[in-house]
């Protein structure tokens, strides 16, 4: 029997066709991969199919009958549930709390908070979701809410479950456990939607896969009958090459050191505790490990955006340890931020103005206390230019550019400052691969010019592609070094998750 | 609180003229209904405006402090904050104005300049405070100016009864050398009280433009304005931009009390309650989309609405209170968008796609 | 001195009744993510029609349930323009001041051959002594001897803590204020909790306005509710946008008008000037703003427009 | 929304049309030279006070002596100079300027307008009044004087109350009267004095009203506009016979019937009229201070103070009186003279 079944489904927004006569076909009871680059319309039919947006042509079927999914609820009435890629969850919140909302038990009009936490408790034993049902969503690691919004699911009784790129934020041995979640629904009868332009997770886990691209459908295919390979041409349209092309490092002298490094996080507790890290000029050192570990304080506080409390951090021999941001930057540190909405880009500013963000008062864009707007624009064109930044004009606000674009012209921006360090914070998240490449590109080739660079990553796949020599950060120590060519998924997913190796890497 | 550029963004010149026409209209439905007659009270209102070179200069009086206050609450929109305390700074620049007018003896102009000068600091300072504990301790900015507000009130008050005067309601009146009153320009529109502030207010707006848009400091403000995150990450001392923000608001509010008290009223007197120029800046910046140009022209409409809604009051006899509604009215359409709304409306299931993508 | 505290407990239970219920209003409007920055006027049209109501009907009963349902009218443009038309809210919250203030005062002038107040309602709301309780020394006179709008205002601060807090209601309401979208993917119509946010506002703004001007006072003129409005708004940040904190913010802010007052009877006012005295309230609130609250969170969500299906 | 919200203000706008009114200020006396204008304070016309005793008191004129009169009314202090000009403009006969607030203006205008009268309340223009404007002021001080006899002879616990508006030099003269008048009826008498720093909080007036009572004060008079409606409004909650409020401007014993033993009442429409009759006969006082006290009626306790007044009390009250008509007493009109005044 088909779960689902979606027929000829188009949807428009003004410009563009997110959805042109779209089919996907899910049989009950397997995993189903819908396969795309970013911005393929994975999304947009999915939300279809979650009755948040409405088709402007197809028909759907849920278990051979034809539907109309006008909203939410009526979805939810069907037994659909969605397992969004941005939580869908409210922070100060209770895991219950957020599990219930929308369809509260209650007694005498009150919640009946005993009843639902045990329903929850339940439902979590059931599948072996191990959540606290007490616990705050503010307080509780990624995997853990991913595993709320899985529950939530549940809890109203889905048996098809969409799951929005679950892996993009996982640590490995998280993937693992989500991966063995997700056989256990299957096992319960359950039907899986699975979104992901991962192909080694599709290969592990799925039976069948649906592939679009630019909104239109390309084909489905058994995951029997196919490879990685194949899938990835039929996703991008043209062969791909899944290593970076790149020479052996070549290491010169020690452009940052940091030593014994402690800094607390927003809530004053010690998120990073007693680090040690030595990059050189010429290389790339990957920081791995699983969101929440301390990766994003070291960044701050390397920047100057957080104050450490202790230890030193030596920057070319010179102690850079607490200096205001505008100090660091000025001797010498390029920062691609982790997020480039909040910190890497002002969004109401055009791309133009976005491009002297650090250097606006300085010389040839300023004179003493007015701004050379011709100066400004000319830089902002050359740099669109040389890093093929896709704009209408330097004029365009950059919140109207793409995030492959956005992300390109903070690294024009910090590239071309010619720091002797550049930090490079998730710098492909949420871009599709052609994008990714060439931003891959980029770092090898500062690298090659004798950059020391410090990429920062979740996604292990880049991590291992671009690194020379891999960090893996555990609970805000350095838990290991290993070597990109010679290390094993098993031994850094190990260290990611707080055990010991045997090997390490001198530098 | 957001920045509202939005608003600017959105607002065209039609969008503002089609809102104050339907406004009008707003007015207009409401006086008919209470049985008076719009047409006429209209007429009054924006003859009594226009018609005589004394009301011509009366109104561009009255206009003068809106187009102050109306900067100070836009520049602190611009960079993200609200202040609702424009009211407070605008009496502390009242009367650091009135002390140095009274307490200090100048030569002409220069005693002038220095007490507008004075108020232009009281002002700054009233504001300084607000913005300093919202960037040091991160309170909100709304409640510390509601609460200044009131200090100021008070402290205007007990400064002219206690230390200016002997006990008296007011002070005396304050020399001619610290007047704002031109004579040339009063006999111009036939000894109307229109004086030299309003060419400090055109002024301020000018350099309200070019401090925001081609200096430095300026692009600081509005960067911190937008996203305090991305320039804190830039290298921008986000705390020192609000307390600037909020002083260079405070300094656009002294300015307009202090040539308020020295080119209007030419003494400070023991105030009952607010005269609400400050917050009619609010509503004027809004409706200027917190640009200067646009404030300039708000508070021109707003300054003819008030001044001539007492001659439609006298004429008429339709309670000037009509020009509040209206005003809201205006304020509602504009905020709205009523006209790309209707255009909306027109195109059909056209969705603004640029609002995607948070 | 028994007498004392019994009078300042008495001054602020009196200040801080108005406060506390049009806070609570506000409440609901900000959890539900729309900042309400028309307190003021929503006070204002509440006052003025619990007036005119209690004037025709004389019944101030009537008088308070028109001024919530007033208030309630008055929010929906604020409602319509800041939830539908995505306007921003501060801006439709100042209209709403400008637009309550001006209808008020132009109805007044209409109604009565253009004074510039309505005449004395004689028909107030009297305090309500609760038998036995109101004999309690100290506490007794100041707590159960008050406005019925008092009891009113406490019994809301508990009703408002149940309501948020502890029925499904209130959780959407709250979710919708921190998180829209991701209340909309749980079913929750995120427009209709935000109207009805705002709609409850303007009724217990309304109401708030109404103890002003039907229990405390007995008339309504331009002056009536003066910065009240403003006050509430502040204690409802003061009081990180929760009941009991709205409850101990114009307990506050009550307490130092008590004060003030208090020291000016007890003949501070030899040593002090009088003015200096009127404004400790103010200096006290900002001291104690600065000195122990310091960063309020807010809704996540408060003051940001909703898209359906938007990210 | 355009529909919801013109929808609210339909329903409010058919609310005023069913109460079927309009009001026009204007009573046309038809007179072809002689016409007078008002220019109210910030008070504005019905502010149940001066501005609208002035008022009643120029419209009686207007019909009995044929004169044209028109009201303006003032929102904000720098309205007044625009408000004063347009009655000059229209070469009105007299027009007058209502209160203290307005004295610069006045001055201002008068200045320009040298060949029209102009007439001032509640100043003397500090001492300097041009030749073309008459100053009239009222001595507060002699009415609240009465006001004190009154209290210190009824209050039984031998404290008395004043709350007054915001502190100036006017409101100082009520004080100074009420507590010369107190001394006089009663030494042991004390008067609490409390100023509400408003003319509006009627929130603040009720607390402080509230607190003096609670003090074992039993009567209060006030000089404090809105404030004053707060004492009313809490002596009304009291124990008839025992708390009492004294009313201010008007007779305001229709506040508080059972609670108010009396008022001070300032006959502005009185002053107005005769003024009005002056220029009628050509002999407008230019130049000069026109003082109002007892003798002339133009300020003095309410018809209805027989009410709750024992007519013993009242006695002494007209003994009083006549001592101040008389000249034998002076009675303290600030702070200084109130330290040397001796009963």
């Amino acid at each position: 029997m088909n779960a689902v079944e979606m027929k000829g489904i188009t949807k428009r927004f003004p410009g563009i066709v997110a959805n042109d006569r779209v089919n996907l076909t899910v049989k009950q009871g397997e995993i189903h991969a819908l396969l795309g680059e970013n911005g393929a319309g994975k999304s947009t039919l999915m939300n279809i199919l979650f009755g948040l947006y409405q088709p402007d042509e197809g028909e759907i079927f849920i278990r051979e009958k034809k539907t109309e999914i006008t909203g939410p609820n009526i979805a939810g009435e069907l037994g659909i549930g969605m397992v969004h890629q941005h939580f869908m969850l409210v922070d100060p919140f209770t895991v219950t709390e957020n599990i219930i909302l929308g369809s509260e038990p209650t007694q005498n009009g009150m919640i009946d908070q005993r009843k639902a936490e045990k329903e929850v408790q339940a439902i979590s034993d059931r599948y072996g979701l191990k959540v606290d049902p007490r616990a705050k969503i503010r307080d509780i690691s990624v995997g853990m809410q991913q595993r709320v919004e899985i529950l939530k699911t549940l809890y109203r009784g889905a048996d098809i479950l969409i799951f929005d790129e679950p892996t993009a934020v996982l640590a490995p041995k998280e993937i693992d456990e989500l991966i063995v979640i997700m056989e256990n629904l299957v096992k319960e009868g359950k039907t899986i939607i699975f979104i992901t332009h991962k192909l080694k997770e599709i290969m592990r886990i799925c039976d069948a896969v649906t592939i679009i691209r630019q909104g239109k459908f390309i084909g489905r295919v058994d995951v029997a009958d196919t490879d990685e390979s194949r899938l990835a041409s039929m996703m991008v349209g043209r062969d791909v090459s899944f290593t970076v092309d790149k020479k052996p490092a070549q290491p010169k002298e020690t452009v940052l050191s940091i030593r014994n490094l402690r800094v607390k996080n927003s809530r004053g507790v010690d998120a990073v505790r007693g680090l040690d890290m030595e990059i050189k000029a010429g290389e790339i050192v990957g920081l791995a490990g699983v969101d929440g570990n301390g990766q994003s304080e070291l960044i701050e506080a390397i920047t100057g955006l957080k104050s450490a409390h202790k230890g030193e951090i030596v920057l070319n021999g010179k102690a850079i340890t607490n200096l205001k941001p505008k100090a660091i930057t000025h001797r010498g540190v390029g920062h691609i931020p982790e997020d480039r909405h909040r910190r890497g880009l002002v969004l109401d500013f055009s791309i133009g103005e976005n491009m002297v963000l650090q250097t606006f008062d300085q010389k040839p864009f300023a004179k003493g206390w007015t701004l050379q707007y011709p100066q400004i624009f000319k830089h902002a064109k050359r740099l669109i230019k040389e890093f093929d930044v896709r704009t209408p004009d330097i004029h365009t606000p950059a919140r109207a550019l793409s995030g492959g674009n956005q992300q390109k012209g903070i690294i024009a921006r910090e590239v071309d400052r010619d720091p002797d360090f550049l930090i490079a914070a998730q710098p492909t998240r949420g871009l599709d691969v052609g994008a990714i490449e060439g931003i891959h590109r980029r770092l090898i080739e500062q690298r090659d010019k004798g950059k020391a660079i410090l990429l920062m990553s979740l996604e292990l796949e880049e991590v291992w592609q671009l690194a020379d020599r891999i960090a893996v950060i555990y609970e805000g120590k350095i838990a290991g070094w290993v070597d990109p060519a010679t290390t094993t998924e098993e031994e850094i997913g190990l260290l990611m998750a707080g055990g010991q190796v045997g090997t390490e890497v001198s530098s | 609180m957001q920045v509202l550029s939005k608003i600017n963004k959105q607002s065209s010149i039609f969008t503002s003229l089609v809102s104050v026409f339907l406004g009008l209209l707003v007015g207009g439905v409401m006086m008919i209904l209470a049985g008076y007659n719009p047409i006429q009270a209209y007429i009054a209102l924006f003859q009594s405006a226009f018609l005589q070179p004394f009301d011509i200069g009366e109104t561009i009086r009255t206009i003068t402090p809106l187009i102050l206050t109306g900067l100070a609450v836009g520049l602190a929109f611009r960079t993200g904050l609200f202040n609702i305390g424009v009211e407070g700074q605008f009496i502390i620049g009242q009367l650091a104005a009135v002390i140095v007018a009274l307490k200090l003896d100048l030569p002409p102009v220069i005693h002038a300049i220095v007490a507008v000068i004075a108020g232009a600091l009281g002002g700054a300072l009233w504001a300084f405070l607000p913005g300093y504990l919202k960037a040091k301790r991160g309170v909100h900015e709304v409640i510390t100016t509601i609460m200044l507000n009131f200090i100021a009130l008070y402290l205007s008050n007990l400064t002219v009864r206690e230390w200016l005067t002997d006990g008296a309601d007011k002070t005396k009146e304050i020399p001619e050398s610290a007047s704002l009153h031109w004579n040339m320009l009063s006999q111009l529109f036939d000894s109307s009280r229109v004086h030299f502030g309003i060419f400090i207010a055109i002024v301020a707006a000018f350099f309200m433009y070019y401090l925001l848009w081609k200096t430095t400091t300026g692009y600081q403000l509005r960067a911190v304005g937008y996203n305090p995150h991305a320039s804190e990450y830039a290298g921008m001392n986000v705390s020192r931009n609000i307390v600037l923000s909020m002083m260079i608001s405070g300094v656009f509010a002294g300015l307009a009390g202090a040539s308020e008290l020295l080119g209007t009223a030419g003494y400070q007197a023991i105030q009952a309650s607010y005269t609400g120029i400050g917050f009619d800046g609010i509503a004027v910046s809004l409706l200027g989309g917190n640009s200067p140009l646009g404030i300039v022209l708000s508070a021109s409409l707003f300054g003819i609405l008030t001044y001539g809604g007492s001659n439609m009051e006298y004429v008429a006899a339709v309670p000037r209170e009509v020009i509040r509604v209206v005003f809201a009215a205006i304020i509602f359409f504009v905020a709205a968008n009523i006209v790309r709304w209707v255009a909306q409306r027109r195109k059909k299931k056209v969705i603004d796609k640029g609002g995607e993508g948070k | 001195m028994i007498n004392s505290l019994t009078d300042i407990l008495a001054t602020t239970i009196l200040y801080m009744t108005p406060l506390l219920l049009t806070a609570m209003g506000g409440l609901f409007s900000e959890r539900s993510g729309v900042v309400n920055i028309g307190l003021e006027g929503l006070m204002t049209i509440g006052a003025f029609t619990a007036v005119i109501t209690t004037l025709e009907t004389h019944n101030p009963w009537l008088g308070l349930i028109a001024a919530m349902i007033a208030g309630m009218l008055f929010s929906i443009p604020h409602a319509v323009a800041s939830i539908t038309f995505k306007a921003d809210q501060v801006v439709s919250g100042v209209a709403i001041n400008f637009l309550a203030l001006g209808v008020a005062v132009y109805l007044v002038k209409a109604l009565y051959e253009g004074a510039g107040q309505t005449p004395d309602v004689q028909e107030v709301l009297r305090k309500m002594p609760i038998p036995g309780l109101e004999k309690i020394p100290v506490i007794g006179p100041a707590l159960f001897d008050v406005f019925p709008t008092t009891y009113l205002a406490f019994i809301i601060v508990f009703i408002g803590y149940f309501v948020l807090y502890r029925t499904p209601f209130g959780m959407r309401l709250r979710a919708v204020g921190e998180h829209p979208q991701a209340a909309e993917t749980m079913g929750v119509n995120v427009y209709r909790m935000r109207y009805t946010g705002v709609i409850i506002s303007g009724a217990l703004a309304g109401l708030g306005g109404a103890s002003l001007s039907i229990a405390i006072g007995s008339q309504f003129s331009e002056s009536t509710i003066a910065g009240q409005g403003f006050i509430a708004l502040a204690a409802l940040i003061f009081g990180k946008w929760h009941p009991f904190g709205a409850l101990g913010a114009s307990a506050f802010f009550g307490f130092a008008v008590a004060l003030a007052l208090k020291g000016q009877l007890i003949g501070l006012t030899n040593y002090v000037p009088s003015e200096a005295l009127s404004m400790l309230p103010y200096i006290l609130t900002i001291l104690a703003l600065a000195g122990f609250v310091g960063r309020a969170e807010a809704p996540a969500a408060i003051g940001k427009p909703f898209e359906t299906g938007g990210r | 929304m355009k529909l919801k919200a013109l929808g609210a203000l339909l329903l409010s706008a058919a609310l005023v049309t069913v109460a079927g009114c309009g009001a026009a200020q204007d009573s046309k006396g038809g007179s072809k030279g002689q016409s007078a204008g008002l220019v109210t304070d910030v008070g504005g016309l019905n502010d149940e006070s001066f501005n609208q005793n002035a008022w009643a008191g120029l419209q009686k004129a207007g019909k009995e002596m044929d004169f044209n009169v028109k009201a303006l009314e003032s929102k904000r202090d720098d309205e007044y100079i625009p408000n004063l000009t347009k009655f000059a403009r229209e070469k009105r006969t007299i027009t007058w300027g209502m209160g203290f607030k307005i004295q610069n203006a006045l001055e201002k205008v008068s200045n320009q307008f040298k060949d029209q009268h102009f007439a001032i309340v509640d100043t003397d223009m500090g001492g300097k009044i041009p030749d073309n404007v008459a100053a009239v002021t009222f001595k507060e001080e002699e009415g609240s004087f009465l006001m004190g006899v009154i209290a210190g002879s009824m209050t039984k616990t031998n404290k008395v109350g004043f709350i007054g508006g915001i502190t100036s030099p006017l409101i100082k003269k009520f004080e100074s009267g009420y507590r010369a008048g107190v001394k006089a009826a009663n030494p042991k008498a004390e008067v609490k004095v409390v100023y509400a720093e408003s003319f509006t909080d009627s929130a603040k007036g009720r607390a402080l009203a509230s607190s003096l009572y609670n003090g074992g004060t039993d009567i209060i008079y006030h000089a404090a506009g809105g404030v004053g409606k707060g004492l009313f409004n809490e002596v009304k909650t009291r124990k008839q016979g025992k708390y009492w409020a004294i009313g201010v401007d008007m007779d305001q014993s229709k506040l508080a019937p059972d609670h108010t033993l009396s008022s001070m009442v300032k006959r502005v429409d009185v002053a107005v009229y005769d003024m009005m009759k002056k220029v009628k006969d050509d002999k407008f006082p230019g130049g000069e201070q026109v003082q109002i006290g007892l003798k002339d009626n133009g300020v003095g306790y309410a018809d209805t103070t027989k009410e709750h007044v024992p007519a013993k009390v009242l006695k002494k009250v007209d003994d009083f009186k006549q001592q101040i008509i008389d000249g034998k007493i002076k009675v303290p009109a600030n702070e200084n003279e109130l330290k040397k005044f001796k009963p």
